[in-house]
C-alpha cells in the first residue's frame, strides 16, 4: 500500500521558497499568480495493506519526523 | 530483459562510440565476436575519455618529476611532499558535458568525483577550487547554467565538508554551446600511508562499498534499452544525482578502514564504474579478477550485467582486502550505514571475469583491456600566429575614470564574490587567505606541533591568449599561476592541469592541443613546478564550433610558516607603491580591448620564462620576509585594474604618479605584459627593495603612495574607492538576480 | 570544564568545534557518536556541532533530532548542563524542542558564507559573559537555513524576557535589513532558552577565535563558557 | 482557483532525501516502509477562473520553471 504525505507550511508562516518562485515567475510573463506556497510530498511504499493501521503508522511518522509541528501541517492519503 | 547474446551488428558497435578498426582490433585480441557485455566493457575503456587515445602521446612529453613528487599522473591524483612525513594529494577534472545538460547535478557529481579521488588515495581533502567557463551572458543558456552550476559546487561542498577556496569564472561566447566545468580538491596524507589501486595476492576479497548501483549514466545504454529493453516506458534519464551526504559517509569509513589496515588496494568507481575500477586494479597487479554481479547492490530490480559494469552510480568504491579483516572492515562501513559487499576475488588468470546468475556475460584478457587500447598520433596543424599590435596604434580611452569603472564592472573583471559567498571556504578553520586575492592559502598543522606551514591554491589559464597563440598561451597560464602563488609567499611546487579542447580529429584543434601542451610543459620545467596530475577533457564542440582552447591549471605552493603571507589589500597609509617588472604596454588580447570594445585581436603578451622566475623568486622573498605589506600580481586588466583591486580590498586609496615613460599611456596602464606584480611597503623599506632589487636584476620602480579614499593616477583619473567597489560588486549579483 | 561534542553522520564541523574548545579552554572535548544513549560522565557543555547532519535531507536537523543520544541531552538540560547549538546544532536544537522557532531556508534562498557583525544583547548569559552589552562582535557564518523564525506570541516572549543574546547588525550595531544575511525575525541571530542553559546561534563563533582566521571574536563565547564551569 | 503541482523525480533517478528519510524512519523503529521517495508540492492561486487558461498556463509554468524536466516529473491538479 502507498501512503502519500503532504508537508506544508502553516498559515502565517513565511516561506521563502514560494516567495521566490512567484517573482519568478512573475519576471518570466506569467501575471495573474497570486500566492505560491512551496510544500513537500513524500511517498511511502508500505508492507502493510491493513488500511487503518497504515493510516496510523503514517500518522505517527509525521508527528515523530516527517513533519515539524511548530511550522508545518500534514496531510495523509492512502492509494 | 537485456540479453548477453545479441549479436553485434556495425551499428551497435558505432553506436558504443568504437571506430571499425578498433573494432577489428577486439576481433584480433579476443579471437571471436564480443558479448554485448564485453563490448561495453570495451567502449568504456577505449573512450576517449578513459583511454586518453589522442592525447597519450603529447602528455608523456610533459614533466612529471620532481624531488618532492611522490605519485605523479597515473594514480587517481597526484602526490606530492611537503616535508614531515606529510603530503598534499590533488587533482582537477571536468565535468563539463553533464553540466551543460543538467548545471546542478552536472556540477555536484563533477565536485563528489574529484572529492572522491582524493580521499581514495587516503588524504582527507582539505581544499577545494572550481574553474568555470560560461557562454556570454546574453546568451539564453547562461543565466540557468550559472546559477545552477554554483549551486551544484556548493551544495557538493558545503555539504561534504571542504572549503572551496577558490577558482575562476569566465564569460565568452565560445562556451555558449559548451560550459566549462573544471573541480578540484586537495587533501593531506602522511607520505607513508598512501593507499594505491594495485592489486596485490591471490584470492583476496573484492569488496564493493558505498551506495547501491542504479542505471544512472549508462552510455550507449539508452539507445540500448530502447532497442532491447521491452519495458521502456519512461526514457530513462542518464543524469547522475549527486548525493554529498553518503560521500560524507563514505569518507569518514574510508579513512577509518583504511587506519585499521585492512585495504590492499583502493579505487573509487568513477567513469565507466565497476568496469573500469576493477579492471584497474587488477591490471595494474598483474592479477586476474572475478566479479560476482549477484552481489552487486542494486538500487533497482532487474539490473542487467551490461548495465552494472556501465552504470556511472556515484559514491561508490571498490577494495581489495585483507580477508582476515573482512569482518572488522563490514563492521566499519555497517556503522557509516553504507553497502558492504563482497562482489569478486583477485585471480591469477590474467582475465577479467564478470559472472551474473550463474553466466558469464564477460571473459576478457585483463591487460590487454588497458594497455592495447588503440592509441592515435593525430594530424595536426602548427596553429596561425598573429600579428603583435602597436600599442600607440590602439584605441585611447575618452575618459580613463570611465574606462576603469567599465572594466571593473565588466561581466569577465567584476567580483565573482556573488559565487564564492555560495561556498563554503571557511569550514575547517585553517583558511588563511579567503577567495577574492591572489592565491588562497590554508594552515597545515605540523604533526608534531610547531609553527604551521601553509600551502597556497590558485587556478589559472587566459583561455584568449591560448586560442591567440596556444604556445605562448600554454606558458602564461602556468606562469600565472606561479604569480599567484609568489604573491602570497606560497614556494610554487606542483601543478595539476585540466585540458579542455575540442574536437581533436580536427588538425587545428589538435595544433591547439600540442602546442598548448608544449608551453605548459616548458613552463613547468623553468619553474619547477611539476605536472602530477590531470585530466583531458576533447570534443567540447558544438555545430562545429569548438570552445576556446581552455587548459586550465591548478596549482599548489608551500609555506614554510603559514603567518608569513599578505593579501593584495592596501594596508597602511603612506605605504609606496612599487611595481615590479618590465612594462611595455602589451595591447594584443587585452582585456582593455576585448571588454570595452570587443576587439579580440593581436599576438598575446609573450612569457619570459627567465624573467618570470627571477620576479617571482625576488618577490616571493620579500613576502616571506616580511618585507611587504601587500602584493597583487598584475593579468587582466593590466596594471590600473590591478591597483583598483588593491585599493578596493583595503579601503583605501593610492596617489600614483606616473613614473617617465616612453609608452603610450593607456597601454602602460592596461596592458598586460607578463611577469608583473604591485606590492606596497613603508617608505623605509621600500627604497631597500628597490635597490635588492636592482641588484637582483629585478625591474622595480616606485610609482607613488597609498593613501585617501581615491585612487588617483597624476591627472588622468581621480575615482572613490567606493564608486570602484559599487561598478566591481554589483555587475555580477545584478546579472543573477534576473531571471 | 569538561565538554563533550556530538558527533551525527553528515555533520561537518564538529572538528573546528572541538578545536576552538581545546585552544581557547586548553581541554580536549568528548567526542560523543550518535548512537550513545548516555554522555560521558561530569560533562558541563554538550556542544551541537554544524554541518549536515543526514544531508539536511527532509529538514535540517530532523533526523539528528532523532537520534538516541538526544534523550541525554534533554536530560542534561534539565539538570542545567549547558548546551552550545551552532548552526545545524541550533537547528537540531530547535526540533528537540529545547529552543523555540524554527530555521527557515535564507530570504534569498542561496546558500551564505561570509563574515558578519553581530550585537551582543545579552551578555549575562554564560555563553556570553566575556562579551559587553551591546559589544559589536565579528563571526562568519554559513548557512542556507538560518531564517530565524518563531510565532508571534513566541517571539514577543523571547523579546520581553531579553532572551536573544545575538543580533546581525552592521559595523556600528545598527540592525538593518542590509546586515541581515537571511532574513531573521527581528535580526535573530542566537537565542536562550529560559534558564539561560541552552543557547542555539547560527553564526559559527568556533572559526574566529586566532588571528590567522582573521580576528578572535570568537573566543569569548568559549572564554565565558570556561568561566562558569 | 488553485493548482497544485506536484514534481516528482523520474523513475531510476537516484533520491538521496527518500533514502535518508527511509533509513531515519527505520531507526525510529518503523518497520515495513519498503521505499521513500521525496517531491515538491507547489500550491499556486491564480486571478484567473478558467480551468483550460489555467491548465495551459500552469503547465507552461512546470516547463519553464516549476519542474527541472531533466529528472523530474510533473502533475497537476486544479481545484
Ligand atoms: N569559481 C570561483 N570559486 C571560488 N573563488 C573564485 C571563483 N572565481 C574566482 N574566485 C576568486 O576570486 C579571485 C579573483 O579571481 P581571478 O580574477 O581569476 O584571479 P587572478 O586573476 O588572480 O587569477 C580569486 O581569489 C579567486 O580564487
Ligand atoms: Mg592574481
Amino acid at each position: 500500500m502507498k501512503a502519500r504525505v503532504t508537508v506544508t507550511l502553516k498559515n502565517g508562516v513565511l516561506d521563502p521558497q514560494g516567495k521566490a518562485i512567484q517573482g519568478a515567475l512573475k519576471s518570466l510573463g506569467f501575471a495573474g499568480v497570486d500566492d505560491v506556497r512551496q510544500g513537500k510530498l513524500i511517498e511511502l511504499d508500505l508492507a502493510t495493506s491493513d488500511r487503518a493501521a497504515a493510516e496510523a503508522e503514517v500518522t505517527a511518522m509525521c508527528e515523530k519526523l516527517l513533519a515539524n509541528t511548530v511550522i508545518e501541517n500534514y496531510r495523509i492519503e492512502l492509494v | 530483459m537485456l540479453r548477453n547474446d545479441i549479436a553485434i551488428t556495425p551499428e551497435l558497435v558505432a553506436e558504443h562510440g568504437l571506430k571499425p578498426d578498433e573494432y577489428q582490433r577486439i576481433l584480433d585480441l579476443i579471437g571471436r565476436e564480443p558479448t554485448l557485455t564485453e563490448l561495453g566493457i570495451f567502449s568504456a575503456m577505449w573512450n576517449e575519455h578513459c583511454s586518453y587515445k589522442s592525447s597519450k602521446k603529447w602528455l608523456r612529453k610533459l614533466p612529471t618529476k620532481g624531488t618532492r613528487v611522490l605519485i605523479g599522473p597515473g594514480e587517481n591524483a597526484g602526490v606530492v611532499d611537503i616535508g614531515d612525513g606529510q603530503a598534499v594529494v590533488f587533482k582537477m577534472e571536468s565535468h563539463n558535458h553533464p553540466s551543460y545538460i543538467e548545471p546542478y547535478q552536472g556540477a555536484t557529481t563533477g565536485v563528489g568525483g574529484i572529492l572522491r579521488d582524493v580521499f581514495t588515495m587516503g588524504a582527507r581533502p582539505i581544499a577545494a577550487m572550481n574553474a568555470l567557463r560560461f557562454g556570454e551572458p546574453t546568451h539564453p543558456k547562461t543565466h540557468h547554467i550559472v546559477s545552477g552550476v554554483v549551486a551544484g559546487v556548493g551544495g557538493y561542498g558545503n555539504s561534504f565538508g571542504v572549503p572551496t577556496v577558490g577558482g575562476e569564472v569566465n564569460f565568452h561566447k565560445r562556451y555558449n554551446g559548451n560550459c566549462l566545468v573544471n573541480a578540484f580538491a586537495a587533501g593531506l596524507l602522511k607520505s607513508d600511508e598512501i593507499f594505491l589501486s594495485e592489486a596485490k595476492g591471490v584470492g583476496m576479497p573484492v569488496v564493493y562499498l558505498g551506495s547501491k548501483t542504479g542505471r544512472d549514466g549508462i552510455h550507449g545504454a539508452s539507445m540500448a534499452s530502447a532497442e532491447f529493453d521491452d519495458n521502456s516506458a519512461e526514457k530513462r534519464p542518464t543524469v547522475q544525482v549527486g548525493d554529498p551526504f553518503s560521500e560524507k559517509l563514505l569518507l569518514e569509513a574510508s579513512l577509518e578502514l583504511m587506519a585499521s589496515g585492512a585495504v590492499i588496494a583502493i579505487q573509487d568507481m568513477g567513469a565507466a564504474g565497476l568496469t573500469c575500477s576493477a579492471v584497474e586494479m587488477g591490471a595494474k597487479g598483474n592479477l586476474g579478477l572475478e566479479l560476482n554481479l549477484d552481489a552487486v547492490p542494486t538500487r533497482e530490480p532487474g539490473m542487467t550485467a551490461y548495465e552494472m559494469m556501465l552504470s556511472e552510480s556515484q559514491e561508490r568504491m571498490l577494495m581489495v582486502l585483507h580477508p582476515h579483516l573482512e569482518e572488522q572492515a563490514e563492521a566499519i562501513f555497517r556503522k557509516w550505514g553504507l553497502d558492504f559487499a563482497i562482489v569478486g576475488e583477485t585471480t591469477d588468470t590474467l582475465r577479467f571475469v564478470v559472472k551474473h546468475h550463474g553466466d558469464v556475460m564477460a571473459d576478457l584478457p585483463i591487460k590487454d583491456l588497458g594497455d592495447q587500447a588503440p592509441e592515435y598520433d593525430r594530424p595536426w596543424v602548427e596553429p596561425k600566429k598573429q600579428p603583435v599590435l602597436d600599442p600607440a596604434a590602439t584605441r585611447a580611452p575618452d575618459d580613463y575614470r570611465q574606462a576603469l569603472l567599465d572594466l571593473l564592472g565588466s561581466p569577465n573583471l567584476s567580483s565573482r564574490r556573488w559565487v564564492w559567498e555560495q561556498y563554503d571556504h571557511l569550514i575547517q578553520g585553517n583558511t588563511v587567505q579567503r577567495p577574492g586575492g591572489d592565491a588562497a592559502v590554508v594552515r597545515v598543522e605540523r604533526p608534531n606541533g610547531g609553527k604551521a606551514k601553509g600551502l597556497g591554491f590558485t587556478c589559472d589559464v587566459t583561455p584568449r591568449y591560448v586560442e591567440a597563440d596556444p604556445y605562448e598561451g600554454g606558458k602564461q597560464a602556468i606562469a600565472e599561476s606561479w604569480r599567484n602563488l609568489n604573491a602570497v609567499g606560497a614556494l610554487p611546487i606542483a601543478v595539476t592541469d585540466n585540458l579542455n579542447f575540442g574536437n581533436p580529429e580536427r588538425p587545428e584543434i589538435m595544433g591547439q592541443f600540442v602546442k598548448a601542451l608544449e608551453g605548459l610543459g616548458d613552463a613547468c620545467r623553468a619553474l619547477d613546478m611539476p605536472i602530477v596530475s590531470g585530466n583531458v577533457s576533447l570534443y567540447n564542440e558544438t555545430n562545429g564550433v569548438a570552445i576556446l582552447p581552455t587548459p586550465a591549471i591548478g596549482a599548489v605552493g608551500l609555506m614554510d610558516d603559514v603567518t608569513r603571507t599578505v593579501g593584495v589589500a592596501f594596508t597602511h597609509d603612506e605605504d609606496v607603491v612599487v611595481l615590479i617588472g618590465d612594462t611595455a604596454g602589451w595591447m594584443g588580447q587585452s582585456s582593455y580591448l576585448s571588454e570595452l570594445f570587443g576587439i579580440e585581436e593581436g599576438a598575446p603578451p609573450p612569457v619570459d620564462l627567465a624573467v618570470e622566475k627571477k620576479n617571482g623568486d625576488f618577490v616571493r622573498e620579500a613576502v616571506i620576509a616580511g618585507r611587504v605589506t601587500a602584493a597583487h600580481d598584475l593579468s587582466d586588466g593590466g596594471l590600473l585594474v590591478a591597483l583598483a583591486e588593491m585599493a578596493m580590498a583595503g579601503k583605501k586609496g593610492a596617489r600614483i604618479l606616473l613614473p617617465e615613460i616612453d609608452v603610450a599611456l593607456h597601454a602602460f596602464l592596461f596592458g598586460e605584459d607578463q611577469a608583473r606584480y604591485v606590492v606596497t611597503a613603508s617608505a623605509a623599506e621600500a627604497s631597500k627593495l628597490i635597490v635588492d632589487a636592482a641588484m637582483a636584476g629585478v625591474p622595480a620602480t616606485a610609482i607613488g603612495a597609498v593613501g585617501g579614499d581615491a585612487l588617483v593616477i597624476g591627472d588622468h583619473l581621480n575615482v572613490a574607492v567606493t564608486d570602484l567597489s559599487d561598478r566591481h560588486e554589483s555587475w555580477f549579483p545584478g546579472y543573477m538576480s534576473g531571471v | 570544564m569538561k565538554s563533550a561534542v556530538l558527533v551525527f553522520p553528515g555533520i561537518n564541523r564538529e572538528r573546528d568545534m572541538a578545536r576552538a574548545f581545546e585552544v581557547v579552554t586548553g581541554v580536549k572535548p568528548v567526542m560523543v557518536w550518535h548512537t550513545e544513549t548516555e554522555l560521558p560522565e561530569g560533562i558541563d557543555v554538550v556542544a551541537v556541532p554544524g554541518g549536515f547532519s543526514y544531508g539536511d535531507y527532509l529538514r535540517c536537523g530532523a533526523i539528528a533530532a532523532r537520534s538516541p543520544i538526544i534523550d541525554a541531552v534533554k536530560r542534561h538540560a534539565e539538570r542545567g548542563g549547558y548546551v552550545l547549538g551552532v548552526c545545524n546544532g541550533f537547528q537540531i536544537v530547535t526540533e528537540i524542542g529545547l529552543l523555540p522557532g524554527a530555521l527557515m531556508r535564507n530570504a534569498s534562498l542561496k546558500f551564505v558564507c561570509k563574515e558578519v557583525h553581530l550585537r551582543v544583547d545579552d551578555p549575562t548569559t554564560a555563553f556570553t559573559s566575556a562579551y559587553t552589552a551591546g559589544q559589536v562582535i565579528r563571526c562568519p557564518i554559513a548557512h542556507g537555513e538560518g531564517n530565524y523564525y518563531a510565532d508571534p506570541e513566541t517571539l514577543a516572549r523571547l523579546e520581553g524576557e531579553g532572551r536573544v543574546v545575538f543580533r546581525y547588525c552592521d559595523e556600528l550595531g545598527r540592525t538593518t535589513e542590509a546586515a541581515d544575511p537571511n532574513g531573521s525575525l527581528n535580526h535573530i541571530a542566537g537565542i536562550v532558552n529560559e534558564r539561560g542553559n541552552v543557547l542555539g546561534m547560527m553564526p559559527h563563533p568556533e572559526n574566529l577565535i586566532e588571528a590567522l582566521q582573521g580576528g578572535t571574536d570568537g573566543r569569548g563565547l568559549f572564554e565565558s563558557l570556561a568561566k562558569v564551569a
